[in-house]
């Protein structure tokens, strides 16, 4: 059987739905494959307990208890942001909100992989890894309130703007990564994206050109089992980090809410991106705890017990058990941590209601960086136009 | 028995009757199925018809409408919704060179009858992507047909008759107005799909409009009712072909043309409107055709929406220049 | 010095001029490098420039595009070639939710300098998908500029300026016009790059055209000419934005247009033409507007091109219509 | 190194060339790798010895003489008609032409594979599948000459229009064949794409909808080493039958210029498809040993060694080796297969030659299926247009 490359690959499905379609019972998916899995890379588990692995525990073994409650506190603090802009659309003051719940560790441990002069694309849930970068996390409520569409300078701190269209900034991550490899910079950069995105053809090209030009660029999906309504297996019947196979890069399978093994595999991937020997396809398997946004209403699709199962894997938990059993954080440090935290919740909120509405004239500006005739017509017609009513109202 | 119904109701019940009807149409795309659509337009339909019928597909546009091609070419009539204007562009592609062209391609030999829906439009205060109104875009394109209803008694008959339609159709849906309410009589015989109405008799100015903005200009013509002005007020309901005839008809009465929209007026609708009207009204126009749209800007973020649409004000606007000349 | 160049060489020497001042140049796109081009636009650029600098890519208009997108965030700026017109679908969604926003949504913190170059129209005996002319469907995206040279003289400059431009450029390149020559001075200044010209004066008519109908153009008024009648031609340049200054001061003075294009008619350049002229000059024109262009039909099969195409007899009828006002 | 999947595939490439491009000197590549492969299904070896392969001889097994004769005799008239067709381009009868020629076996080969319900979505290049499948080669040469977009009905011969926008076709298969599997039908699809087409997201779209609906269709990758003047390795640096991996279905590498090979690859691939195991990858490993087009001039991008190397592999005189040693033809066959061949090529010759001009107003016909007001418009109009022609002339 040599020649057929997955005789071993059965599909997931009974051989008996001939016509094709998938088995859409809400199962819960609460492991990547029963028992152990030989392919998922975990360093903490769930009950924070530290389990050796010879390849992975080089990259986290000068890791210092100090570091460790640093990751714990990014953990926190960006659950902590999370659920103040879930609570401020609530209120009304965001238009929309995507909740990273249960992503924090893949978030985190990745984020925190990355040198400065590294570059991230990420998607519009990765709250976590901005939090890393330094963005001040107001600033991403810009365009979930609707004052704008993204309000940082990405080059400020190598972040990139939120994208929306599904799979699309994996390109820009790739051909940013060309780039850096043409200047010769020691640098590399890492693209975000859900398990739904791999369906995109545009990630399948990104991955084309990544492995071509051999860019120095790390795939990060985070697999959190859904793409609004639909399970991984309406993307695939294997699991994704084998997709990088056939491409010509590697791929791996890390435990998604384990921060520790987080850190480790993206540590490895941008070595080797470093290093000249181009991409890695990370696989981080966690769970998206809440709904997809403010707007989603999971009932409709999904067992409560599916999410059950996942709190017992909680990434924060995970790691304070760890923290405690180890003796590396006391409670001074929790209880500091929970003042810090209820203060930034409460520095978002602040900052937030005080989100000033744009000025009329924004829909104007930048829509071009060299100017454009028809533009300038056409804010010259509006200024006319705004001029009216004042006209009218001064009038009065 | 007329019932009143909200527009993504109606919509949901014409697929229903379409499901029921005709074994081959099908209902694709992200999220139709067991979520029943974001806006829940395909609600109940998966329960009901099954998984073979009512397909969660992977996240793909480029696939989604690749793939309804194959399976219309097998015979099927796939429905396919993408999920929002903004998304429609990754399937670009399929659209334009494919899906537009193979009966021209095949001398005949095949029939594609898909319909794409797309929620359009802004006005509901959502993020980028999710306001954009690229009609144009199709209408430029030979081998689609775009339609788009105003309220929710069309939209019911219109999606009837684009599921019936031999040719692919790209069904604008006016996400705004999705929850408006209107009266459907499951027993009436609807007028021809690429066929305007008059909405509103008047004699001094013609509105023409289409899909959201239909409303906004009932509204604007009454509001210059008040004023002691007459507009008149079309709803295009098609936008390729455009109902030429009946524009012409109403500005041979009124003499004078606004355009309203919501995509960006610089290549819009209203230019080809504006363009062949002028044309076939030459003699009788007092004005030129005015075209109220959207700016030549990206779609802005939600807090300037209300400034970037053509709203009641900009409209009322557009109508006293073109009375002013 | 100035050298007569055909217009395909002088693209060439462009982009060589371009590589040589600025090391962030780079070219890529579908056999680009060893081969130079399907149409050798690119010749003998990879040899002198090497493979970092021109790139053979993969074949796949999204990530052509996608990663031009991210090699300029990282400060370079490439040209990226599409093999032809009817190729640049797959990399629509890159252009139009991404290149052509990104600037905004960065509320100005990147700029993306990308042009992309697409050798376009018909009158080449191609298959089909080789002949088409989309412009329209880019210029109604607010975002990008649009260019089309309608010789070797201004594709050389044209293309030095859009490759200096901080904006995504789309570069049409009139493909039946590459092997045209004329003049090119190198120590020319050239004028702004959204500038039309015009190309021959006249009174009693304008044509307004671009890229590769301004040669038909000049012949149709050479034609008409004969007959006595002045006809001016505006060579526009470029799509978006559009000249309307100079249409509309060359329309006060001739009082007649006709916009002239290969794209189809229905939704084309020359509906915005028309509509804007016809609200500019209201009082000005004895005549509407009128368009030639391509029906609303898939570009034909070849042996059909020459009855599809504007010519000089179609223009031709089209000014008479026009005069016969 | 379990996690990491792909860790074996080194990147072809020298680590050394860290800015990521890709060699390109143009070196011979004449096997798909060094020494024997034993990913590469063979069965006849390039001298026309026959191999074992107890995998796929139960699908070759039962061939008779005869049908090993008409085999030979598929590849000697598609090859005449093909050479045809390029000399009728260079008298100008022809537009443009694609020529096949080195991959008659993998078309003739797979063509023969198919049931007559079977469905076809070829490229453009598929004249041996379309001449297996019964279209008349004459029909093929329309849209070649600039009278049409494809002559034929697709319905008629189960084989679908030809497709020049790279890869879409595999997407309209991958539909094609769900609805097959909705019907509850017994056949299989197949779609046909080229080694540059596998960069393409639709390519990749389009395993993943295979995959996941379990979609009786086969991918038939004829990687003839070039796309254009790029060779394989500007699109992927991995072979590439392992693509079908990542995608959870089997992909399997056939030695392209092997007839036998080709059959049984593609048999085995269709009766996994019909028994309901869903989509297969073949990739036929052989060579385009003719330019790309008849506009095209492979001098500038490659070697003529290369081409001599493969001309060795000829799949033709395989086989005819093999008939010969086996002594399944004699004279009398070849002699009479020649004089056929003739009589072909001077039929297409006479027929193209015959062939008349569309009507003007084949235009406006068939834009839309239910008509549309404004091509009815236009039509009219172009009616008076040309009348106003004929009444000058009439004038005269
Ligand atoms: C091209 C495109 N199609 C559809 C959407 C609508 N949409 C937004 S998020 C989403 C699901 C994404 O799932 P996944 O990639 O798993 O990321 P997650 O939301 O789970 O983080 C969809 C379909 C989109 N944003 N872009
Ligand atoms: C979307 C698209 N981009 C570019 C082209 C131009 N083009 C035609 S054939 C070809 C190369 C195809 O190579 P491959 O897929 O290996 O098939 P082959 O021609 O070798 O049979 C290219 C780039 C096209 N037809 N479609
Ligand atoms: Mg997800
Ligand atoms: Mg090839």
């Amino acid at each position: 059987m040599t020649e057929e490359s997955t005789a071993a690959h059965k599909p997931r499905r009974s051989a008996g739905s001939k016509a094709g379609t998938t088995g859409t019972k809400r199962t819960s998916r609460t492991t990547p494959r029963k028992g152990t899995d030989p392919g998922l890379v975990q360093l903490l588990t769930p009950e924070g307990k530290r389990v050796e692995n010879p390849e992975y525990d080089p990259y986290v073994e000068d890791i210092s208890p100090e570091q460790l409650r640093g990751l714990y506190r990014d953990m926190v603090l960006t659950r902590r942001f999370d659920a103040e802009a879930t609570s401020l659309q609530r209120q009304g003051e965001l238009g929309l909100w995507a909740s990273l719940l249960g992503q924090e560790a893949a978030q985190i441990g990745s984020g925190r992989a990355l040198n400065d002069e590294d570059y991230v694309f990420p998607t519009y849930r990765e709250h976590g890894v901005a939090w890393c970068r330094g963005v001040d996390p107001t600033n991403l409520l810009g365009m979930f309130r609707g004052v704008n569409n993204g309000g940082w300078d990405p080059n400020g701190n190598n972040f990139h703007l939120y994208t929306i269209v599904i799979g699309s900034q994996t390109l820009h991550a790739t051909g940013y990564a060309m780039g850096v490899a043409k200047d010769g910079a020691d640098s590399a950069v890492i693209a975000y994206f859900g398990d739904g995105a791999s369906s995109q053809g545009d990630v399948a090209e990104s991955f084309t050109f990544a492995a071509v030009y051999n860019a120095p660029v790390v795939f990060f999906c985070q697999n959190n089992q859904w793409a609004i309504s639909e399970p991984t297996e309406k993307q695939t019947r294997v699991p994704l980090y084998q997709r990088a196979q056939g491409f010509g890069f590697p791929g791996v399978r890390v435990d998604g809410n384990d921060v520790l093994a987080c850190l480790a595999v993206t540590k490895r991937a941008l070595e080797r991106a470093r290093n000249g020997e181009g991409p890695t396809l990370v696989e981080a398997f966690t769970y998206r705890m809440g709904a997809h946004t403010t707007s989603d209403d999971p009932t409709r699709y999904r067992h409560d017990d599916e999410r059950a199962a996942w709190e017992a894997k909680d990434p924060i938990a995970r790691l304070r058990a760890y923290l405690e059993a180890s003796n590396h954080a006391d409670e001074g440090f929790f209880g500091e941590l929970e003042a810090e935290s209820e203060a930034l919740g409460r520095r978002v909120r602040e900052a937030v209601r005080a989100m000033p509405d744009p000025d009329h004239f924004a829909i104007f500006e930048n829509v071009y960086a060299d100017g454009h005739a028809l533009v300038d017509e056409e804010r010259a017609q509006f200024a006319a136009y705004q001029a009216s009513f004042a006209d009218v109202e001064g009038g009065r | 028995m007329a019932e009143k119904m909200a527009l993504a109701k109606a919509i949901n019940e014409s697929l229903r009757k379409a499901l029921e009807a005709d074994p081959k149409v099908l209902v694709m795309g992200e999220d139709v199925g067991k979520l029943g659509g974001v806006f829940r337009v395909t609600d109940g339909l998966q329960k009901d018809f099954g998984e073979e019928r009512v397909i969660d597909t992977p996240l793909a546009e480029s696939g989604i409408v690749g793939t309804a091609i194959g399976l219309a070419l097998r015979g099927y009539r796939p429905v396919v919704e993408i999920q929002f204007d903004g998304f429609v562009f990754p399937a670009y592609d399929q659209i334009v060179t494919q899906l537009a062209k193979m009966h021209a391609r095949s001398l005949g030999k095949v029939k594609l009858p898909v319909v794409v829906r797309i929620p359009y439009g802004g006005g509901i205060g959502a993020v980028e992507h999710h306001s954009e109104s690229p009609e144009a875009l199709f209408a430029h394109v030979a081998g689609l047909k775009i339609v788009s209803p105003s309220n929710a008694s069309d939209a019911y008959w219109m999606m009837q008759q684009a599921i019936q339609s031999d040719d692919p159709v790209i069904f604008f849906e006016p996400k705004r107005r999705y929850w408006d309410k209107a009266e459907i009589d499951p027993e009436a015989i609807p007028g021809p799909l690429h066929k305007a109405r008059v909405v509103r008799e008047g004699t001094d100015l013609t509105l023409a409009a289409y899909g959201p903005m239909v409303k906004v200009c009932q509204e604007v013509a009454a509001a210059a009712g008040e004023e002691g002005k007459s507009l008149e007020v079309l709803d295009l309901r098609s936008v390729s072909p455009l109902d030429f005839d009946s524009i012409q008809a109403s500005v041979e009465k009124t003499r004078r043309l606004v355009v309203v929209h919501e995509a960006p007026v610089f290549f819009g609708s209203g230019a080809e409107i504006a363009a062949r009207i002028t044309e076939r009204c030459f003699y009788h126009l007092e004005a030129p055709v005015l075209r109220v749209g959207g700016y030549h800007a990206p779609y802005p973020p939600a807090r300037l929406e209300e400034e970037y649409l053509p709203g009641l004000d900009r409209v009322l606007d557009a109508v006293d220049r073109a009375l002013a000349y």
